[in-house]
């Protein structure tokens, strides 16, 4: 039923899903950051934003209820980055401080092209995802092309020629290097499973999804595949979480800006809408990163193990639609995300900052080595139960 | 407009390692000169993929991954090197290296 | 002196992992997070002022309408900052007051240097200035923040007081006493 | 189209080619090369190796110049070059990569190279890669495995300072 | 005070057990004092008669008991010092007065009963104005009450209602129910002031403070029993609800109103004088000081006080005046006019302008009625220092009294009513006046004295350019081309030197009204302007110059002079005819001429 968008010329397609994915990441970024204000805010026992009103939506009635939520903050904020007077610091070298946040939102937007955030089923009875671009190297163009994030930050430390940036973007440029080895580490055991003997050759999250969505058929070995990566995977599943954390500089692995000693890390020289792209790409990384997680480990678009999303559809008997199937497929996935991102928000109030010697300590002497231990753990386990 | 073609391949490969021949001749900073040697070893990989396309092998891809491998270790080795060397002689000028010439 | 050594109980796996205590904290967090708050929304709720609160002082008309204060100046010498200004001046003889002879032309304090500390509640002899539970003053400019008298008396109003010295005084006037 | 992308990305990888030898400025350099290899992986994408490309901008991009920014920043050694080249060098290098175009230009115009006009590729799933690396080329695959491990010794033993041993827990 | 008794005249008493030597016939109070005990009293005042109506300074006194029979005294076995019989009952401290071997015990728990019994029923009446008092903070009931009493009240019966807000007079307003019938106010003005109009009435508690019948009190020493009262029942009207005494900062100071120089106080609290109150000063003042003196400092904030330096009526810089005038000067034919009411600097600097100009230095004289007591009839403050500087040589003539204008002080409107001795004679400068009318005087320098007060007509003035350095507005300063803003006596430091040849000195009160400037400055910088030599403006290193050059006045320092002034050597003025007659401690040498009375 798609069939006529793919009919469309690309040259048609590619502005329009990339205007897409601008228009739904960026409202979710700022939903992010209203929801970090007020997750802050009832961890910590206080309201959090709750006056912001346009005085015209005050007419409404109903509106208060969203005005307690904060919802009129993001237009607030929105606004405020938007015509703040965007300085750039005398001191700075321009060329480079101004491509710095632009660098940082190439990645942040470009990793969700390849990110399946649904599924639904297709005339014949298939599950067909729901993603902007089906490239099979999945994962891996995920990483490289999130792996360039680190640039943005680099260069905003260094061109913003001050003492605070700069010893950010050191911080970060050794963090983030450092947690990118554990991390491909620990996905590894999840494609050693995918691809095991018998399988395709693939680094494609959807594989990855359809592996866990397999159904109940008693206390079999075929049962496996109802259960969710975490279950069977669940040190890759830690290892990739804490490289996660690191890799989207989320507390308690901050380092690149953490504020108590660093005034403000990388963006210390930045402000208004040059700020917020910084913002923004954080808040993209995480959305991201919660989508590989829940794709890698937590079952991608199935409701729940042994209940993958065809048969629920069945159950609900709605399989016939590929529409309401498509967005009963999205509604779970980014509910399972959206719970991921609040885990996210969750743990940064929760933990303190760690040092940096302890960062570095725990990315290779702790983190690497038991990656590396994971890894030859499942490929023994697989070598010897695959015979 | 140039057609891809193997030659044209070879000859932009070629270009690539030239240029990076000639900051490896022309440069004095050691960083520059590495990053030089990055560029050459790319060019290489660029005539790999080439031949391996138009060859309908992938033997030349594969050449690529442990071309690859090889750059990444010796980035690793010769970075620390040039710390190494920083920490002791205060400068990554190669020109200014020549404790061996008098 | 002894010095007893007392050895540190060595770590058990699970807590070198710290992963038990991250657990703990989480749950601590989400406890909170369900918690109801504990923020007060200032303006529309009022915190309680406990008996005692020292805020802005003020000046307070006894019962009976009378300006209190018969401008002794003590709290303008007794103020730390010196915050206090006042210039005292003689009642007019045919005030219904008159019989005080004294009262404030100007009372003017200076709430930018005023340091809440009471001394001048303390002093005063005739208890005419009062730090009531009036905690927020603002002000767009350093003159708005110097209260004035008319400022002073409409901040502290007419406290109940049982004093009526100076009326007394005058009640005698018409008695046996009266010479 | 293709060749149109082939074009773009042949001009643009040369240009940063360019960029990292002449650029005064190191940081600037880094960053031509980082360009340089995004292109790069263009070009490799057009040739049907979107593994390779990947895996380029992931090793190559990612952390391989990421390093190198970082060194440049742990040195902060950036802009101290007070002239690019010298004469002698510059004349040296130029005849040296003339003779070095010479040479490919007239492999250009004289080999007589198999015209294979865009050969489909075999198949480049991971799925061939790997039984290709496996098989055919395992022991290249375990050199570079001890080549790798030789190096991360090599630079522990370069960057560590070994004055106290008991200083590593 | 008492003047120094010959060792003769000297008898030993022991007051607390410590011995002192004072002169005969010195009271029980001022011996304590000399001791450092104090006696507190109320209606003692050591420069009025002693009634011992008050019984605050009540103590136990004794004499060396002496065996009758060997006239030796006796001795007391147990200390072996003499014994003492101590009297019964306590004494009057202000009606003892000092005897041979005489004992007093201030602190015995007998004199401590009774102060506290007197206190009690001082305070018994006394109504709590505290609050609204005047006399808060010097108060000796305040003091002695803290010191002294028992610390709370028993009296719970209703106080006695008494008038209060009375006018005795025109600046003295009594309140009677503070008096505790001391009676100082009528031993003053019965005995000092010899203008007997007050008395107390009716008896016991009834007992009032009031003026004989168709009298007030309102001769010009009126204030001075609003200083003595010990409470706050005598106030000043005009500082009466003004400012609480503890704000106010004394400056001692001097009256510039007669060439007697009473010693005052100035009270002022952040640049603003609240009041003058005298100095004592047993030499020349006692404690007293005349009412017409206490106004002088409404010069100060008066409207018509200059504030802006004036060239050709125009706003000006100093440095451009100075140029005018010394523009003025350079063509020669310059008078000075100096002023007996400059200080001994300023009459120095004076002198030294006139001589760089080579010009006539003239004086105007201001003779009036001497009352006898502080007011003499020499009017202005500093005509001997005039004389000890060399600024004149002869005393200025006298006109003839009444002839001119009385004696404007700040342009200020007095309180009818004050019989101020305006009487006022003004020599005509009629030397002066010839030569303007000749010609040969272009230019005239005015320090601080009305021209046309001193009979210049207006029309003369015309003739000659003035160049005026004063305090106030007058016809000479809206008729001269350069005016000078200076200070008054309590915005500047100097001496003057008064009727009995005595240097005085007193200090800046108030800092410097704005846009005057200080007399000394502007003397020093039109002398260098008009070609002479750079001289000191600063008091201390003027005064080296001085004492260089002055050769009475050689061996001081305005840093060494004391508080109560030092007397010169009168000598080599001795044959010039002053016209003051006697006053409080001056009596008049035979050579002087009477006052033009």
């Amino acid at each position: 039923m798609f069939d006529f968008y793919f009919n469309f010329p690309l040259w048609f397609r590619l502005p329009l899903q990339g205007l897409a994915v601008i228009l739904v990441l960026f409202p979710l970024a700022a939903a992010c950051s209203m929801a970090e204000r007020k997750i802050s805010a009832w961890i910590q026992g206080r309201p959090g934003p709750n006056r912001t009103i346009a005085p015209i939506l005050a007419w409404i009635p109903g509106m208060g209820v969203l005005q307690r939520l904060g919802i009129f903050q993001l237009a607030a904020d929105g606004g405020k980055f938007t015509f703040k007077e965007d300085g750039v610091p005398g001191h700075v070298n321009k060329f480079y401080f101004i491509l710095a946040p632009i660098l940082a939102m190439i990645p942040a937007l470009t990793t969700v092209a390849v990110v399946p955030f649904g599924a639904y089923l297709d005339s014949a009875g298939k599950l067909v995802p729901i993603m902007l671009a089906n490239v099979d190297v999945g994962l891996l163009a995920v990483f490289a092309v999130s792996s360039l994030g680190v640039y943005s930050v680099i260069l905003a430390g260094w061109a913003s020629n001050s003492k605070y940036p700069f010893l950010g973007s050191v911080r970060a440029s050794a963090q983030l290097i450092s947690y990118e080895l554990s991390m491909t580490l620990s996905v590894l055991p999840v494609f050693l499973l995918v691809n095991a003997p018998g399988g395709h050759g693939t680094l494609s999250l959807v594989d990855v999804v359809a592996m866990q969505s397999g159904g109940w058929h008693g206390f079999t070995a075929q049962s496996w595949h109802g259960l969710w990566g975490v279950c069977y995977l669940p040190l890759s599943a830690f290892i990739f979480l804490v490289a996660l954390f690191a890799e989207t500089n989320r507390q308690p692995f901050d380092m690149p800006e953490s504020e108590a000693d660093l005034v403000g890390g990388f963006h210390t020289e930045y402000g208004a809408f040059k700020w917020s792209l910084f913002f923004v790409a954080e808040y993209c990384h995480m959305i991201v990163g919660s989508g590989i997680f829940c794709l890698l480990f937590l079952g991608g678009w199935n409701l729940l193990p042994w209940l993958p999303l065809a048969k629920l559809a069945g159950l609900l008997g709605i399989a016939a639609s590929p529409l309401l199937t498509g967005g009963l497929g999205i509604v779970i996935f980014l509910g399972k995300v959206a719970a991921f991102i609040f885990f996210f928000m969750w743990v940064r109030w929760t933990l303190p900052r760690f040092r940096y010697d302890q960062v570095m300590k725990i990315g290779w002497q702790r983190l690497l080595p038991l990656a590396i231990a994971n890894l030859i753990f499942y490929l023994l386990a697989i070598a010897l139960t695959q015979k | 407009m140039i057609p891809l073609t193997l030659n044209a391949c070879l000859v932009l490969s070629a270009v690539l390692f030239a240029l990076g021949f000639l900051g490896v001749l022309l440069r004095r900073n050691t960083l520059v000169i590495y990053m030089c040697l990055e560029l050459m070893l790319v060019a290489s990989t660029l005539a790999l993929v080439a031949f391996s396309h138009f060859n309908g092998t992938l033997d030349g891809n594969v050449f690529v991954f442990f071309i690859l491998t090889v750059a990444a270790a010796e980035v690793a080795v010769g970075l620390a090197i040039i710390v190494a060397l920083f920490r002791k002689r205060h400068t990554i000028q190669v020109d200014e290296l020549n404790s061996l010439k008098n | 002196m002894a010095v007893i050594q007392v050895s540190r109980k060595p770590l058990t796996f699970a807590e070198r992992t710290y992963l038990p205590q991250i657990v703990g904290g989480l749950k601590t967090t989400l406890k909170h997070f369900f918690a109801p708050n504990d923020t007060m929304e200032y303006p529309e709720q009022r915190p309680a002022i406990p008996p005692g609160y020292r805020g802005v002082p003020t000046l307070v008309y006894d019962p009976h309408g009378r300006e209190k204060c018969v401008s002794c100046q003590l709290c303008e010498f007794v103020c730390p900052p010196k915050a206090i200004r006042i210039t005292p001046g003689a009642i007019n003889p045919d005030d219904p007051t008159a019989h005080v002879e004294k009262r404030p032309q100007e009372f003017e304090i200076d709430m930018l240097r005023c340091i809440y500390c009471g001394l001048c509640q303390e002093v005063c002899p005739e208890e005419a200035i009062w730090l009531q539970n009036q905690y927020s003053t603002t002000g767009l400019s350093r003159a708005e923040m110097v209260n004035d008298k008319q400022k002073l008396y409409e901040l502290g109003g007419t406290l109940p007081d049982e004093h009526f010295k100076w009326d007394k005084k005058k009640a005698a006037e018409g008695g046996g006493h009266a010479h | 189209m293709t060749d149109l992308l082939f074009n773009l990305f042949a001009v643009f990888t040369v240009a940063c080619a360019a960029g990292v030898v002449l650029c005064r400025n190191t940081v600037a350099s880094a960053l031509s090369l980082l360009l340089c290899l995004i292109g790069v992986a263009g070009l490799f994408a057009l040739l049907n190796a979107v593994l390779l490309a990947v895996l380029l901008v992931f090793v190559y991009a990612g952390a391989v110049v990421a390093l190198f920014l970082f060194i440049i920043m742990l040195l902060d050694v950036q802009g101290g070059e007070r002239l690019p080249f010298k004469g002698a060098t510059l004349a040296s290098g130029v005849l040296a990569v003339g003779l070095l175009a010479t040479g490919v230009l007239s492999l250009a115009t004289h080999a007589r190279l198999p015209a294979v006009a865009a050969a489909s590729p075999a198949g480049s799933t991971l799925r061939d890669y790997a039984e290709l690396l496996f098989t055919q080329y395992m022991l290249p695959v375990q050199v570079v495995g001890f080549l790798l491990l030789a190096a991360m010794l090599g630079v522990i033993v370069l960057s560590k300072k070994f004055a106290g041993l008991e200083d590593i827990k | 005070m008492i003047q120094p008794a010959k060792p003769a005249d000297l008898v030993t008493v022991n007051i607390d057990g410590k011995d002192i030597a004072v002169p005969k016939g010195t009271n029980v109070i001022e011996a304590a004092r000399l001791v450092g005990v104090d006696v507190p009293h109320y209606c003692y005042h050591p420069k009025l008669t002693v009634v011992g109506n008050c019984r605050m300074c009540l103590i136990e006194m004794g004499l060396p008991a002496v065996d009758p029979a060997t006239k030796t005294p006796i001795l007391d076995p147990a200390t072996g010092k003499p014994k003492i019989n101590w009297m019964p009952r306590p004494q009057i401290g202000c009606g003892t007065n000092a005897s041979p071997g005489l004992h007093i015990r201030t602190t015995s728990p007998l004199v401590k009963d009774c102060r506290e019994g007197v206190m009690e029923f001082l305070l018994i009446n006394h109504p709590l104005d505290c609050p609204i008092c005047d006399q808060a903070g010097e108060c000796k009931l305040q003091e002695q009450s803290t010191g002294y009493g028992r610390g709370y009240s028993r009296f719970i019966e209703q106080k006695n209602v008494k008038p209060k807000r009375t006018q005795l007079g025109p600046r003295v307003t009594l309140d009677d129910e503070r008096c505790i019938l001391c009676s100082r106010c009528i031993r003053f003005t019965k005995e000092i002031a010899k203008d007997d109009v007050l008395g107390f009435i009716d008896r016991g508690s009834h007992s009032t403070l009031t003026c004989h019948p168709g009298k007030r009190l309102e001769n010009n020493y009126s204030l001075n029993t609003v200083d003595i009262c010990p409470v706050g029942a005598l106030t000043s009207t005009d500082f009466r609800f003004k400012m609480r005494v503890w704000f106010l900062k004394q400056t001692n100071s001097i009256d510039p109103e007669s060439s007697v120089g009473a010693n005052t106080v100035v009270w002022s609290r952040e640049g603003t004088i609240y009041r003058i109150t005298p100095r004592r000063n047993d030499e020349v003042n006692d404690t007293w000081m005349a009412d017409s003196g206490r106004e002088l400092f409404k010069a100060v904030r008066a409207p018509d006080r200059l504030t802006a330096i004036k060239v050709h009526g125009a706003d000006s810089a100093l440095e451009i005046a100075l140029n005018a005038a010394a523009k003025l000067c350079q063509d020669g034919g310059v008078a000075v006019v100096g002023s007996g009411r400059s200080t001994v600097e300023e009459q120095f600097l004076t002198k030294r302008l006139a001589a760089t100009l080579q010009a006539p230095v003239y004086l105007v004289s201001r003779v009036g009625k001497g009352d006898g007591l502080l007011v003499s009839a020499d009017r202005n403050p500093n005509i001997r220092g005039a004389l000890v500087t060399g600024l004149i040589a002869s005393l200025p003539e006298v006109g003839k009294e009444g002839a001119a204008a009385p004696i404007r002080i700040g342009g200020l409107t007095l309180p009818s009513g004050c019989p101020f001795p305006v009487g006022n004679g003004t020599a005509p400068l009629a030397e002066l006046a010839a030569a303007i009318a000749a010609g040969t005087v272009k230019t005239v320098i005015s320090l601080g004295e009305d021209l046309v007060i001193a009979n210049l007509t207006a029309a003369l003035l015309t003739k000659v350019s003035v160049i005026y350095l004063g305090t106030q507005a007058n016809a000479t300063s809206a008729a001269a081309k350069v005016v000078l803003p200076t200070l008054t006596v309590f915005e500047k430091s100097g001496t003057l030197v008064n009727q009995q040849f005595r240097i005085q000195k007193f200090a800046k009160a108030v800092p410097a009204a704005g846009g005057a400037f200080d007399d000394l400055m502007v003397l020093a910088k039109l002398i260098a302007a008009v070609g002479g030599p750079a001289l000191p403006s600063d008091l201390t290193a003027l005064w080296k110059t001085i004492a260089a050059e002055v050769p009475t006045l050689a061996t001081m320092t305005y840093a060494n002079l004391p508080d109560t002034g030092l007397l010169l050597d009168p000598t080599p003025w001795a044959g010039l005819p002053f016209v003051e007659g006697e006053t409080l401690h001056f009596k008049p040498a035979a050579a002087a001429v009477a006052s033009p009375t």
